[in-house]
């Protein structure tokens, strides 16, 4: 028989002046079940607390409910003083009557009934709650970090400096991600790699971080604190452990022109590579699908295949047998930073995206991208940072850039906004004007967005000291005429149709997720937007966490990002994983659901609807070892909570532990006095 | 005022943009006057409004100004605007749907040119069940009053065998008559 | 092969030669156009830009009556008919309200079936027949291709090709054995829907697109549609200036008739204001097996 | 079947609300410190989510006694489990039919959302549940088989 304590609490006159409280104990105090009910003034005080550990102690309480204000102000309050008296804080619950009664109702009976009723419900349901424990799960105190470009790095310097191990898992031959391919960045125009190599090789020698380039997350199993990451380390085809970085390999290739894709296909390199020169690691690769030996072995041709970097390599360090392997490792936090790749306005795209046929679908020469510029302004570009047309190596002296191109435009399948553009738009007619003294730019743009610390100051200073000129329109159309592009927009302020003459035109084309997203946003059960941009836990509170627990974004796999903000959300990143990795467990409410094996039917209904993917199945099998069936667990360290699960579930075989059915049922059957 | 009821401009009636949002099917707001309409439109260089004017002044609620304006006469319908418009606006449509409004509300302000040119258009379909161009030019020409403009066209039209001899009316013409006078008839109910 | 067949009444009319090189190309083709009885006018841009219902039931009843007599597609050569018919077509399939009025309002059974095809998308289908009946008579003949806009805008109704970048006429022109030629203003409107009332945009617009062409090295412009035909073959003498040659203008089915040896006069050729002469003088003779009869 | 308007006056309809913790129940308590004052018909079982409402909780409600229920969470989009106001949302569409079947009037059952700014809106809800429950009158459905069959 249960053993029930009901202290109703006047909290000053903030209850007592609606609700007789000395009639709601005697009423509580008339239920079967109820052992002991007394009212008082103050029930959160020294005094009201003593009084329910006295009560415990004395009377023997099974459970406590303390009618008073909101569980949001003090149910931690009570159930602490329960737990300290012996009782396990879980079999104490409040019941609401004053934010819920006192305060909203004027009629004292009303008022008094209904505190009589709420109290009774939760009278009713503790007599049904088990003693609880909290969840302790222990964390590995090693992070994964995917993703090697400067949001990675950030993230993965700060943790190793921290003290947590770090893995940082690179898909690319080379860390540095497209902050290595920058000429000079906004608004303070340093060099990017200026600033950015430095930080790659501390990466590369920092003994907290094992650094994994050409890489790729394979599997991703456990939870927070305890995952399991199944990492394919990519066929290089040249041992690292040998290579000594000399480049010899490199002169002695035979395939010379294969489009650089660091150079974004401005330049060439050779079938064994690496992306740059300050490439880290500085272990070359070899590209097959362009490499003439494995070109000739896949043809069947037996002997006399090129071979020529093997001759050259001193250290014997070229191994075209190699193979992909896979280790897998144990970390406790994951910080996804994957970047962005750009939009193209070709006419092949992926599923809900349009192409750019008003401007020649991509097939118009000397129609580049801002990475194209990027990399033709950078001292290390394909030109030697002279701004050379792609066509015929001509200096153009008149460039026009369009901002918004694929972003703001629903009819080609992005709405938002790819938040760089201005930015990086006006920093490009600047190194252009730098570069080019008699060229003049021409900027197509809808808005101006520039709200960052001296952002604005910037693009004025493009217009006004570097004599960018800028047309507020869209471009309609584009077409080649000879060997020059015409650009056909409108000047929505001068309200006049414009068609500019250009020798090169560069599109700020739209920020997107890295491709393959989706696949790995699944194998962490992280959500992800309709774009594919990975999706934060809330908009404003919880901004660089995921909501599955142990996941952490950082960078432009989250919505477009510039370095700043990229920096800032991994540093946050790295502060939660570090915060996290301060305790030796973690320690959860065990308000989580757990299934009845016995009862599971095995239909998995509860899957597919757990936001957290905290369903696992598991086999059940006999004393035999033979399998009867396929049941469904829930991983109490995924588990948030919700109970979605067990009102889905159609055999009532999961349970939400402090909301069971037994729970709910006896507060609704309590309905009737 | 019943927070049901559509929005209004403050003169009691529904706005224009609401008005034309219930007649096109596509929101007016949309527009970001980004001007990619007016940059692409054929007749830009012409007209006093251009599409992204005219979405504008629709935003602005500009009734008066917008179904007296020439400019919603001189669209070609060459819907270059609708297919390079980036926010999913109807500009063509916009243009159209302001058309039929002023031809209701403001007979006056229709072009002559043009009233005179589209009522012959379909007073021949109405009467015949198809266009007789021959018959289309004699009758704009007296309700325009531009009686000599053409002047030379027809002789050649002839000498070439172009247009033909005064057609019968088709077998269904009462039917066409039918269609002509239940579609004015629900224009006419329209709120 | 057999396909409802939608004239409109430019074909019966200004743009006869349309009509006529068309059947004579059937025939080589070995199509049957099978002509809609007692068809009626679409309304074209007078009912569009007037009432905006009248625009959709107009083109609804010759649907209606196609699909009476049996048609599952219907062929509309005049681009702004095929126009107004997809059009209605699209509207009345995606608006579930105005395909419950149409019956009443046409006074027909109508359940939108029929689609509705130009004379493009048509010949490019045959594109294997017509490579193999074309000779050699258009070898070196530099053709522009020009689409206009009611061929090929909306793009959500006109389908058939990329509204910005279209390949089809050229494909159909490489067929017949002319060669296409790459220039800019295929697809800027000519002004058709002002042709009439409003001259001086007409002669601005088509200007233009003569000159463009005739940069571009074309022999002859070929269309798709009467009232891009009329504005730049009708009214060209009033826009090209002293010195400029003329630019033989041809509806897609005069050319590909060309191609199968049809006689000029068989195709309508010689109801054109702008002579075609220079481009005829440019033919190859046919060949005597490739005369049709 | 509308109760006649001394019989409206006389009675008190009991209302059951179903309420998710972090939205509805927070914005109850808003209701409470803001001192909005609203019928007192209305008692609030607590849930994490709306995503643990099983409808039999709504169908138990009527059978024990209730006029009225409401089922309220947080807004599309503000779930704090992410989905599970969604899952709600789907299966109290299906529920909603399933009621006029068991011949309990669907406007006894309010599904709404309520976020925990919104302490205003949850005394709309209140008072408006409340307001139709009175006029719809008593709901003695259950009642009548429960004291049959007892």
């Amino acid at each position: 028989m249960a053993r029930i304590g009901v202290f109703v609490c006047h909290c000053g006159e903030n209850i007592g002046r609606t609700v007789d409280c000395a009639r709601v104990a005697e009423e509580l105090g008339k239920l079967p079940g109820v052992a002991h009910a007394i009212d008082y003034k103050y029930m959160c005080s020294d005094p009201g607390q003593a009084l329910i550990k006295q009560a415990i102690a004395e009377k023997k309480l099974t459970g406590v409910v303390v009618a008073a204000c909101s569980p949001h102000m003090h149910e931690k309050t009570f159930r602490r003083a329960c737990g300290s008296a012996g009782l396990n804080p879980f079999l104490c619950e409040m019941a609401n009557v004053r934010e819920h009664c006192s305060w909203i109702h004027e009629d004292r009976d009303a008022a008094t009934d209904k505190a009589v009723d709420l109290a009774r419900f939760i009278v009713e349901k503790v007599k049904r709650n088990v003693p609880l424990e909290t969840i302790r799960i222990p964390v590995t105190k090693r992070a994964l970090v995917i993703g090697g470009g400067i949001a990675g790095i950030q993230a993965a310097l700060d943790l190793a400096d921290g003290g947590a191990e770090v893995i940082l898992v690179e898909k690319e031959p080379s860390i540095g991600g497209h902050m290595s391919q920058l000429s000079e960045t906004f608004p303070t125009l340093d060099c990017s790699q200026c600033i950015l190599t430095p930080r790659m090789v501390e990466v590369y020698q920092h003994p907290n971080i094992k650094l994994m380039a050409y890489s790729e997350v394979a599997e991703v199993g456990g939870y927070i604190g305890n995952f399991d990451v199944k990492i394919r380390q990519k066929a290089r085809y040249v041992d690292a452990a040998n290579c000594n970085g000399c480049g010899a390999c490199q002169k002695a290739c035979i395939v010379r022109k294969v489009p650089s894709e660091f150079d974004e296909k401005l330049g060439k390199r050779t079938a064994i590579y690496v992306p740059f020169p300050q490439a880290v690691p500085n272990i070359p690769v070899i590209d097959r699908a362009s490499c003439a030996y494995f070109k000739a072995k896949a043809k069947g041709v037996k002997k006399d295949a090129c071979g020529k970097c093997k001759e050259a390599c001193s250290k014997g360090a070229i191994d075209y047998e190699q193979a992909d392997t896979f280790v897998t490792e144990k970390v406790g936090a994951i910080v996804v930073a994957t970047g962005y790749t750009l939009y193209s306005i070709g006419k092949d795209q992926p599923e809900g995206l349009r192409g750019y046929g008003e401007y020649g679908y991509g097939t118009i020469p000397d129609v580049i991208d801002g990475l194209q510029f990027e990399r033709l302004a950078s001292a290390s570009g394909p030109t030697a940072g002279k701004i050379l047309r792609p066509s015929d190596g001509k200096e153009p002296k008149r460039i026009v850039f369009l901002q918004c191109v694929g972003s703001r435009d629903p009819a080609k399948g992005i709405e938002y906004c790819s938040k760089i553009c201005c930015m990086y738009v006006a920093k490009h007619t600047m190194l252009y004007r730098h570069k080019v003294h008699d060229g003049q730019a021409t900027v197509f743009y809808m808005d101006i967005r520039a709200n960052g610390k001296g952002y604005d100051e910037f693009v004025r200073r493009a217009i006004e000291e570097d004599g960018a000129r800028y047309v507020r329109g869209r471009v309609s159309r584009m077409y080649r005429d000879g060997e020059t592009i015409k650009v056909q927009g409108f000047d929505t302020l001068s309200g006049e149709p414009v068609v500019i003459d250009a020798d090169m035109v560069v599109l700020a084309t739209a920020i997107r997720p890295q491709p393959g997203i989706e696949q790995l946003a699944q194998k962490l059960s992280a959500s992800y937007d309709a774009h594919g941009f990975f999706n934060e836990a809330h908009p404003k509170l919880r901004p660089v966490e995921t909501n599955t627990a142990g996941v952490y974004l950082a960078g432009a796999c989250q919505a477009p990002r510039d370095i700043p903000d990229s920096v800032a959300m991994a540093s946050a990143a790295a502060a939660k994983i570090l915060g996290l990795f301060s305790k030796a467990e973690l320690e959860r409410e065990p308000t989580v659901a757990k299934v009845d094996a016995a009862l599971c039917a095995g239909c998995f209904h509860c899957e597919r609807v757990c936001p957290y993917g905290a369903i696992t199945r598991i086999e059940v099998r006999d004393r035999k070892g033979n399998l009867v069936k396929i049941v469904a667990e829930v991983n109490p360290g995924v588990c948030q909570g919700c109970g979605t699960c067990q009102a889905t579930c159609p055999s009532k075989s999961v349970e939400l532990q402090g909301f069971t059915d037994e729970q709910i049922w006896s507060e609704i059957n309590a309905l009737l006095a | 005022m019943n927070s049901m009821e559509p929005a209004h401009g403050g003169h009691g009636r529904p706005t224009l943009a609401e008005e034309l949002r219930r007649a096109t099917g596509r929101n007016p707001a949309r527009c970001y006057q980004c001007g990619k309409c007016s940059a692409g439109c054929p007749m830009a260089s012409e007209t006093a409004l251009r599409p992204h004017d005219v979405m504008r002044l629709v935003s602005q609620d500009r009734r008066e100004e917008l179904l007296a304006a020439e400019s919603i006469w001189l669209c070609l319908t060459c819907e270059t605007c609708v297919d390079r418009c980036p926010n999913e606006c109807d500009p063509a449509r916009t243009i159209d749907a302001l058309r039929e409004m002023a031809s209701a509300e403001a007979p006056a302000s229709v072009p002559r040119a043009l009233a005179a040119f589209h009522r012959s258009f379909l007073d021949q379909v109405r009467l015949t069940g198809r266009l007789f161009e021959l018959g289309l030019m004699a009758e704009y020409k007296l309700r325009s009053g531009a009686l000599f403009a053409d002047v030379t066209a027809a002789p050649g039209m002839v000498s070439r065998g172009k247009l033909g001899f005064v057609p019968h009316p088709i077998k269904g013409v009462k039917e066409v008559r039918r269609i002509f006078d239940a579609c004015e008839r629900a224009n006419q109910e329209k709120p | 092969m057999k396909v409802g067949y939608y004239p409109g009444c430019s074909l019966h009319g200004t743009s006869r030669e349309f009509d006529e090189s068309l059947r004579a190309v059937a025939e080589v083709l070995g199509v049957e156009l099978a002509e809609i009885d007692d068809w009626s006018c679409c309304g074209a841009t007078s009912a569009h830009a007037t009432n905006h219902l009248l625009s959709v039931a107009l083109p609804a009843r010759n649907l209606a009556l196609a699909e009476s007599q049996g048609h599952a597609e219907v062929l509309a050569p005049c681009a702004a008919c095929y126009n107004r018919l997809a059009g209605a077509r699209h509207e009345i399939a995606t608006d579930a309200a105005l395909a419950a009025r149409m019956p009443e309002l046409i006074g027909r059974p109508f359940a939108n079936t029929v689609a509705v095809r130009n004379v493009v998308e048509v010949l490019h289908g045959l594109l294997p027949t017509i490579r193999v009946r074309a000779g050699q008579p258009l070898a070196g003949i530099k053709v522009a291709c020009y689409y206009g806009c009611l061929l090929v805008r909306p793009a959500e109704v006109c389908s058939f090709d990329d509204a910005e970048d279209p390949v089809t006429m050229e494909e159909v022109v490489s067929a017949t054995g002319a060669t296409p030629v790459a220039w800019d203003m295929r697809l800027e409107c000519c002004g058709g829907a002002l042709s009439v009332s409003r001259t001086r945009s007409v002669v601005r617009l088509g200007r233009a697109i003569l000159n463009d062409a005739r940069a571009a090295g074309a022999d002859a412009i070929v269309v798709a549609c009467p009232m891009c035909h009329s504005n730049l073959d009708f009214r060209q003498s009033a826009m090209v200036r002293r010195g400029e040659a003329a630019m033989p203008v041809l509806f897609l089915s005069e050319l590909v008739g060309l191609a199968f040896g049809v006689a000029p006069d068989r195709l309508g050729l010689r109801r054109h204001f702008t002579s075609a002469r220079s481009l005829l003088d440019r033919v190859q003779p046919p060949a005597a097996a490739r005369e049709v009869r | 079947m509308a109760l006649p308007a001394e019989k409206i006056e006389a009675f008190e309809p009991r209302i059951t609300a179903f309420v998710c913790n972090w939205c509805t129940y927070t914005g109850a308590d808003l209701a409470g410190t803001s001192r909005l004052q609203m019928d007192p018909n209305v008692r609030i079982i607590r849930l994490p989510c709306t995503g643990r409402i099983d409808p039999l909780f709504v169908i138990k409600a009527f059978e024990r006694g209730a006029d009225g229920v409401i089922v309220s969470g947080c807004h599309p989009a503000d779930c704090h489990y992410t989905s599970g106001n969604y899952h709600a949302r789907r299966r109290f569409a299906v529920f909603n039919e399933i009621l006029g079947f068991l011949g309990v009037e669907p406007e006894r059952l309010t599904f709404s959302w309520v976020s925990a700014s919104e302490g205003q809106k949850w005394r709309e809800v209140v008072n408006d549940a409340t307001a139709r429950a009175r006029r719809l009158g008593p709901f003695d459905a259950f009642r009548a088989l429960a004291g049959r069959s007892a």
